[in-house]
């Protein structure tokens, strides 16, 4: 189980090579990637700050619970920080469980926290300018699901 | 003193996102901000923003230790 | 969109790297891998059965319905046939769309088919001889959810 | 001739899993395997045993051409 904020690029790839290795009582691993979109070149630059120590904390405090309520084996949570350009990953979520209902909804569950109650602050930056943004309805609601 | 953070769009707000100063408690510390930079202070007593201190969110007024780390939180957008 | 069989192992992490390369308009990837269990030495080898042509015909006709209820904008679907061994993986199917919600769902509904409804037949071989598989209950009643 | 396929555990009751056969139709074809191999014929019959000519599933009899590939699936298990 853990938590990791980076500056650097990941590959999402390499990550679910490492975490599905040797898993023989693991029936089940759901992989999320959010990708920075380009939106057809409105948005050039993802600004993403957190609060390092504390975001980790919070982070690792869901992951907690999202283990002891689906069962899980495993959870890994790499989500980027800094500057972020287009089509690269933000975030990349794994969980392992033994049966793909609870892997799937873990993922899912996890995704909506970190998309709406994560300790994070967005700014989107491209060619009008910058601005800060704030989870959609959609995502509220999303996260709102699991309450 | 205490070292005052600053995080998203407060350090916009403010210019600067990390500083020293000197404070007994987070009321002391709001105040002290307003004074100096009243921009600052109205985004301080904004809807949704949380205060941190030593990593743990608190909720109304507390008082400082020395070198305590007080962090102002506006609401988060998620990842 | 894709649909492979094959006899060889895979690995989903080189997988989910080629799927996920080059997408700037793609906000969410969600892949799924399914992996063989040793469930405890019970389960030594596990054999799957295709019917070469037919079903990768109906799967892709299964892929072709996700791609048009979520709006997704690519799928690939890999699952092993042959003898497979605890701890290898069976089946991937990762998923891309706009938004994660079409993301997750999509790649839900694509593993409950293959689950339960795609042709295959499959033969699970332990040190207490060999039995045939049939979906469970529970994989039976999570297909009908999206019927 | 038709080529004819038997998958899952229809191959292990009858011990084989692939013959060419000479029938004009399902039902013929059916028959045939039936007073060759009893077990086969009744499993052949069993619920949720479907039938694909040349691929695509079939329901009831139909007509068999030369070279037509008949597949005996009995119910399947998913991946």
């Amino acid at each position: 189980m853990s938590v990791i904020l980076q500056d650097a690029p990941f590959d999402p790839g390499a990550l679910l090579l490492t975490f599905s290795r040797g898993r023989e009582e693991t029936g089940a691993i759901v992989s999320f990637t959010g990708i920075a979109r380009a939106e057809a070149g409105r948005t050039t630059t993802l600004e993403l700050e957190a609060y390092s120590g504390f975001t980790e904390i919070e982070i690792g405090r869901i992951e907690a619970q999202a283990t002891a309520r689906f069962s899980l084996h495993d959870v890994l949570i790499v989500h980027r920080t800094g500057p972020i350009a287009p089509g690269e990953a933000i975030v990349f979520v794994a969980t392992a469980a033994g049966h793909r209902r609870e892997a799937f909804e873990a993922a899912d569950l996890l995704m909506d926290y970190l998309k709406s109650r994560a300790p994070f602050w967005k700014k989107e930056v491209g060619p009008d300018g910058e601005r800060w943004i704030e989870p959609s309805d959609r995502d509220r609601t999303d996260a709102a699901r699991w309450d | 003193m205490a070292r005052v953070m600053l995080f998203g769009p407060l350090r916009d707000v403010a210019g600067w996102r990390e500083r020293d100063l000197p404070a007994a408690s987070i009321t002391a510390l709001k105040a002290l901000l307003a004074a100096e930079d009243s921009a600052l202070g109205l985004a301080l007593y904004g809807k949704g923003v949380q205060v941190a201190v030593d990593q743990a969110i608190v909720r109304g007024d507390l008082a400082l230790s020395a070198n305590a780390e007080v962090a102002f939180l506006p609401p988060m957008s998620g990842g």
